[in-house]
């Protein structure tokens, strides 16, 4: 394995790169999107079903399609990572959009109350009180939404986008396991490094949460 | 002065939560709206901060009507205390109590000085400042709540069943110290209990609401309990009102025998009683004394506890006879 | 891209081997499979960590610890390790399910009314009763909700399963990238989104059935 | 690029002097190898290099050289051909210079062939050893009788192509019980040609595991495969002198012989795609 | 009859909760464990039972030591009613209250018509059957609590502070409904409360506990007015203790003065007094009465409702002076 790292690095190095990069872009559209999608569904009740049914339904198409279909909806070029992108950030939206809503569901009407009658105009009032309070439930599904991501970017590598999934066909087609190991080494240790950076900014934007 | 005016409020699913109510909560006095639960306490309180639209009627704030203001503005000028505080959970103990004068513009250093004296007010050491409100106490917590609402010195306060999350020796003491506050504040302040002895104790007016959102008498403590308006007020006061309204009598003018036949220390003390009164307490102690006490009499003692009086039954009878006519 | 291959009757002959119904089947086989085995494992195991209590780092962790396992790269590990066949499939498809399988039993259960325990052995329930009839039962609408989740998951990351030379749908995306042939893979994307669905539905009419109406709303 | 995309991270089109190419290749390690020595044969004039491998079967990746996702493919000028003709490849097209000259007439407009290579590789059909013996099979002409008894296997796409299914059927009259999509002359079909889950695989005629396992290939009298030499696949707007000169030197150097066994390298060695590709420019003069 | 012998309990932490509590339960009768929070009332109550080992120390159950017997057969031949009531929200009120029989062998069928019967003793009447908990208010989720724990006619009955989290006036109502249950039943009740007033009300016999664990005082409610054991039981038990304790002395014995200067009606009932009494009474009722009225009278009627005496006063301060000596 090692062998294969010192013959291969700049090949593995690029992979690690482009799933890096194809991973977390959309994490970050996803989640700017979530956000008012989440915060819509709480303000007009009605919308949030609808909203999680439809955000369900996508979810459960799979990757591979969606990564093929999404070419000739866009009408983006075959190979071009725009189509993981927003193939990955329709998913990201998909988990996201229902932990906001719900995190801001769970937040204790009675404070919600103690601040409206402090004087807090809505948008304060949420920035200031609602997503604060949130912030526990919807970095926990960040932190699902990321690691996720990170494993299903590889799919991409069966219509021939980069990413680690590369090591793993380049195996696959010659029955070779040090390029799949270290492949899903790799996406594994990205995956845990991601979650780990998630769960530290968690400790320290919500302090409140560890004073028992 | 806070006034209702005829105020009605019908829910959307049909409730009428208050009705027709007219109600003057004078300036700088505690009135505290008491009933049985659903009668609409809530509802009252909360329309006056505009949480609550009525359907209709008008409520004015010296003299202004509270639907003509800016609804923000109008609600960082009342203080609203919850139960179990309604505690910003993200903040400290000390951001909680300097929401509101950061909301009016202030800095945020200046805001947390002023609420680091108002904690020790409401009798929080300054160590609590930096704790999260789930490291607090219930009563703890309330006293955050009221320290909470007062940041911005507000005028007004309102109260929704501040003290009732917490057990009742901890209540009292709270209770205590919120009528020693509120001689510095002077603030208007309007609470709801479902508690009758605590409205007794607390206000200086009870309002007293019945079932369907109707006033049922609005009086002072003293006339509440030795006239309650109807059969639904003195049930709703309960037993032992004749001597529970005797707590607002003091004792002061309690002509009193010379000490006789009772065992005295050497600093004139007396010995062997279940207790004794002074001129501060109340006739209800009084009563209570020479009921309980073996020879039927209660003891008078002076600033240095001694003995300086002797009150029999038959005394307290004729003097109480005597206040009467 | 249209819905011919969808509305072509000839795929929706069963005695063709590699119609429409045949992969819907072969499809559920290793989601049942996948589901199964994973609750096997998943669910003692979340139980009893959310009983006692113990290892709940391992609970909360193993979570997002098996998401991050790429299920493509496992799958192509254990082809190669292990040769084509069920197997691999049903390998990489299980620790797919296990994390949210597991997660969920943790929760329901840690989440359970301490006091109605409580009350539940002070009646004199033995630890079994206790479990069976009362902390089960009251963990049954977590427990399930993430059943439901990992279904859903399995279903749609089954196609994988077509990428090593097996079938399910995943057949039609394969095949139908191979040959350029869209109308294929939009109707197993259609078939295979509508599946996740009425899984989905199915397991929320049984948890209808199964869950106390008590705990509605809870 | 004709249309643009701004995220696309490398435009097709060339500016510099050795211009920039970007190379594609399918989803199997022949087209990989070829693929990569291309890509250094350009790099070593000083061409600039992007790298897309492994993108597909032919209906793929010839999309993505038509939306300018890539410019430059290692190709086989039959199978190329057959992919190109709708109504088939006419009668009496089939040896090199036919097929390439027809080939030429057939090209989508922007893209061009280069110089072809001696070196073919060719679909097959190979079956085990076992079962030329069992059932006396040479040619497919042989199989006609028993193919309703077998099971066949190979790359999904080759259900849908003349040179695959269909041309068995047209040409020869053979039918199998079954066909198993697998993968195009990978190791899936291989394995399971040799664990006797199929018996008859479309495999490349340059693929080591043939000897190596001791498979036997099918004649192919009536020329259903078509020539396949190794041809390289342009986009016009890349291709400049640099670039023709480049890859007119490797289509020159290779051979079946050498492709045959510079592929066993990476495929039986386990050797590095880009290590053998290497390996075959600097042994033959290139690098 | 529930005894404990010198028994410890320890927490793991270090806590003392309980500390060398001695004490006898009697049969048939309501025993009240009162105290601060904290004093280790819960951690007594749940020894009886075995949720709580002991660490030193026995308890017995009719002579017999509970640490011998086989834990779930102890539990099941003991009804525990806890705060919140403990119900099974995913079980219906009728199946709530049939666990314990079913779990004892009894059919459903049967165990769910016996508790049909149960409910309507605890003044649930048979549409809440069907209903799950949630459903419920907490007054009548306290009831199905109850209920719960008499269905296996438990000869003991553990309670804590099974009327807690209900307001004022549904506990009230409750607690009446309890006592007469008991009249009925006679069950050896252990109930936990840390309100003085309810220990009173119920127990036959009132522990009170201090803080730490220990007994301060184990007596009748009445003796507990009386005669406090020390500063903190006295301040424990509060205010108004000589009235109070009057609770426990009926009016029967109070002679009484023929009706005079009273103004009546045509059957012979007062008019326009705020209260009257009856034999039945408590002289409470009578103190209460001669303070508050206009005239310091209070007036006695017979069942009909027609005034048949008169007491002042000053009658009132003789009669319990007549008593004394
Ligand atoms: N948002 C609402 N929508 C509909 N009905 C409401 C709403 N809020 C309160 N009510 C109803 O209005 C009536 C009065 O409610 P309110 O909360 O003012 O009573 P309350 O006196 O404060 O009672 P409690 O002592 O229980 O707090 C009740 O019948 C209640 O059910
Ligand atoms: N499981 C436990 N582990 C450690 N300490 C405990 C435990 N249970 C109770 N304690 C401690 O033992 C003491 C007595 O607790 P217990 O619950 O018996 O008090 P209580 O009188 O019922 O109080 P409350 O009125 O608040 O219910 C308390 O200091 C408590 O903190
Ligand atoms: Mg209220
Ligand atoms: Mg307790």
């Amino acid at each position: 394995m090692i062998q294969y790292l010192t013959n291969n690095h700049v090949i593995v190095w690029q992979a690690l790169q482009e799933h890096l990069y194809l991973a977390l872009l959309p994490i970050l559209f996803g989640f700017a999107i979530a956000l008012p999608l989440g915060y819509l569904a709480v303000r007009f009740t009605w919308l949030y079903h609808p909203l999680i049914n439809t955000f369900g339904v996508l979810y459960s198409i799979p990757s591979l399609a969606l990564f093929v279909f999404l070419p000739v909806i866009l009408g983006t070029k075959v190979l071009s990572p725009v189509n993981v992108v927003v193939a990955l950030t329709i998913y990201t939206v998909a988990l996201l959009a229902r932990t906001v809503a719900d995190g801001l569901r769970a937040v204790d009407p009675v404070v919600v109350q103690a601040a409206t009658a402090m004087g807090y105009r809505r948008t304060r009032r949420l920035v200031d009180v609602e997503l604060p309070i949130a912030l526990p439930v919807i970095l926990a599904g960040l932190r699902v939404a990321t690691v996720s991501n990170i494993s299903l970017v590889s799919v991409g590598s069966l219509i021939g986008i980069g990413g680690l999934g590369q090591l793993f066909t380049r195996g696959f087609q010659l029955f070779y396991l040090e390029p799949i190991l270290i492949g899903v080494i790799l996406s594994v240790v990205l995956a845990g490094i991601a979650d780990l950076i998630i769960v530290l900014v968690q400790r320290a934007v919500t302090p409140w949460t560890r004073a028992a | 002065m806070i006034t209702f005016e005829d105020v009605v409020k019908v829910y959307p699913g049909g409730t009428t939560a208050v009705d027709h109510l007219n109600l003057e909560l004078p300036t700088g006095k505690i009135t505290v709206l008491v009933g049985p639960s659903g009668c609409g306490k809530t509802t009252s309180l909360r329309m006056i901060n505009r949480m609550v639209t009525p359907t209709s009627g008008r409520i004015l704030v010296d003299g202004a009507d509270v639907s003509q203001q800016n609804e923000a503005r109008l609600r960082r000028s009342i203080g609203y205390v919850i139960q179990h505080a309604g505690l910003f959970p993200h903040r400290t103990v000390l951001d909680n109590v300097a929401t509101v004068p950061v909301l009016l513009g202030q800095t945020r250093r200046a805001a947390r000085e002023a609420a680091l004296g108002l904690l020790e007010r409401v009798g929080l050491s300054a160590e609590f400042a930096k704790r999260y409100p789930a490291q607090l106490s219930g009563g703890q917590q309330q006293r955050v709540g009221v320290a909470r609402a007062l940041a911005a010195d507000p005028p007004i306060m309102l109260m929704d069943e501040p003290f009732s999350a917490v057990d009742p020796v901890v209540r009292a003491q709270l209770q205590a110290e919120f009528l020693r506050l509120q001689q510095d504040l002077g603030k208007t302040i309007a609470m709801v209990t479902h508690d009758i002895d605590e409205a007794i104790k607390l206000g200086d007016h009870v309002a007293v609401f019945r079932t369907g959102g109707r006033l049922a008498q609005f009086a002072t403590p003293r006339e509440l309990l030795a006239e309650p308006a109807d059969d639904f007020v003195a049930s709703f006061v309960g037993r032992d009102r004749g001597l529970r309204s005797l707590s607002f009598d003091s004792a002061a003018e309690l002509p009193v025998r010379p000490v006789d036949g009772i065992d005295l220390d050497d600093s004139g003390r007396p010995l062997g009683l279940p207790g004794v009164f002074t001129k501060d307490d109340s006739l209800r102690v009084v009563t209570d004394l020479v009921i309980s006490s073996p020879g039927g009499i209660a003891v008078r003692v002076g600033p240095d506890g001694a003995a300086d009086g002797l009150v029999s039954h038959h005394d307290l009878a004729d003097y109480l006879a005597s206040r009467r006519s | 891209m249209n819905f011919s291959y969808l509305t072509d009757p000839a795929h929706w002959d069963p005695s063709n081997p590699g119609s429409i119904p045949n992969l819907i089947l072969s499809h559920l086989g290793y989601t049942a499979l996948a589901l199964l085995i994973g609750a096997v494992i998943a669910l003692p195991v979340g139980l009893y960590i959310g009983h006692t209590g113990k290892g709940s780092f391992i609970a909360i962790n193993a979570g997002n610890a098996g998401r991050s396992l790429p299920t493509l790269g496992l799958l192509m590990l254990m082809v190669t390790l292990l040769g084509l066949g069920l197997l691999p499939v049903l390998i990489a498809l299980t620790v797919l399910v296990i994390p949210p399988i597991l997660t969920s039993a943790y929760a329901g259960m840690r989440n359970l009314d301490h006091r109605v325990v409580d009350a539940a052995r002070g009646m004199g329930m033995r630890p079994w009763q206790v479990l069976s009839r009362v902390e089960l039962p009251m963990a049954l609408p977590i427990m399930l909700s993430g059943f439901r989740n990992a279904a859903l998951q399995v279903v749609a990351t089954a196609t994988v399963a077509a990428a090593v030379g097996l079938g399910g749908l995943g057949r039609l995306l394969i095949d139908g990238l191979a040959v350029n042939d869209y109308s294929r893979v939009l109707a197993g994307a259609i078939v295979v989104a509508a599946l996740a669905v009425l899984v989905d539905l199915f397991l929320a009419l049984i948890q209808r059935l199964i869950v106390s109406p008590g705990l509605k709303g809870s | 690029g004709t249309n643009s995309d701004p995220l696309a991270d490398e435009p097709a089109a060339s500016g510099a002097a050795g211009g920039s190419v970007t190379v594609g290749s399918a989803n199997f390690p022949e087209s990989q190898l070829l693929a990569e020595i291309y890509s250094q044969a350009l790099e070593a004039k000083g061409v600039k290099v992007t790298r897309k491998f492994n993108i597909g079967a032919r209906e793929v990746y010839l999309k993505a050289l038509q939306d300018g996702s890539i410019s430059l493919l290692p190709e086989y000028n039959g199978a190329l051909l057959a992919a190109l003709s709708p109504n088939g490849i006419p009668a009496g097209v089939s040896s090199s210079d036919t097929v390439l000259a027809e080939l030429k007439k057939v090209l989508p407009s922007g893209t061009e062939v280069l110089a072809q290579s001696t070196a073919e590789d060719k679909d097959t059909l190979t079956v085990s050893a076992d079962t030329a013996a069992k059932n006396n099979l040479k040619s497919i002409e042989d199989l006609k009788a028993v193919a309703p008894t077998l099971v066949a296997g190979g790359g999904p796409e080759f259900t849908e192509r003349q040179q695959g299914l269909k041309g068995l059927k047209e040409v020869y009259g053979v039918e199998f019980k079954e066909y198993k999509p697998l993968d195009p002359g990978g190791p899936l079909t291989v394995n399971a040609l040799k664990d006797g889950d199929i018996q008859v695989a479309n495999l490349f005629s340059t693929d080591s595991s043939i000897v190596t396992n001791k498979f036997v290939t099918l004649a192919d009298p009536k020329n259903l495969f078509t020539s396949q030499n190794v041809i390289p696949l342009i986009r016009s707007e890349a291709n400049n002198a640099t670039v023709t000169g480049a890859l007119d030197a490797v289509s020159g150097k290779l051979t079946t012989e050498n492709l045959t066994s510079y592929l066993a390298q990476v495929q039986v060695d386990k050797k590095d795609i880009a290590v053998v590709a290497k390996a075959f420019l600097s042994e033959n003069g290139l690098g």
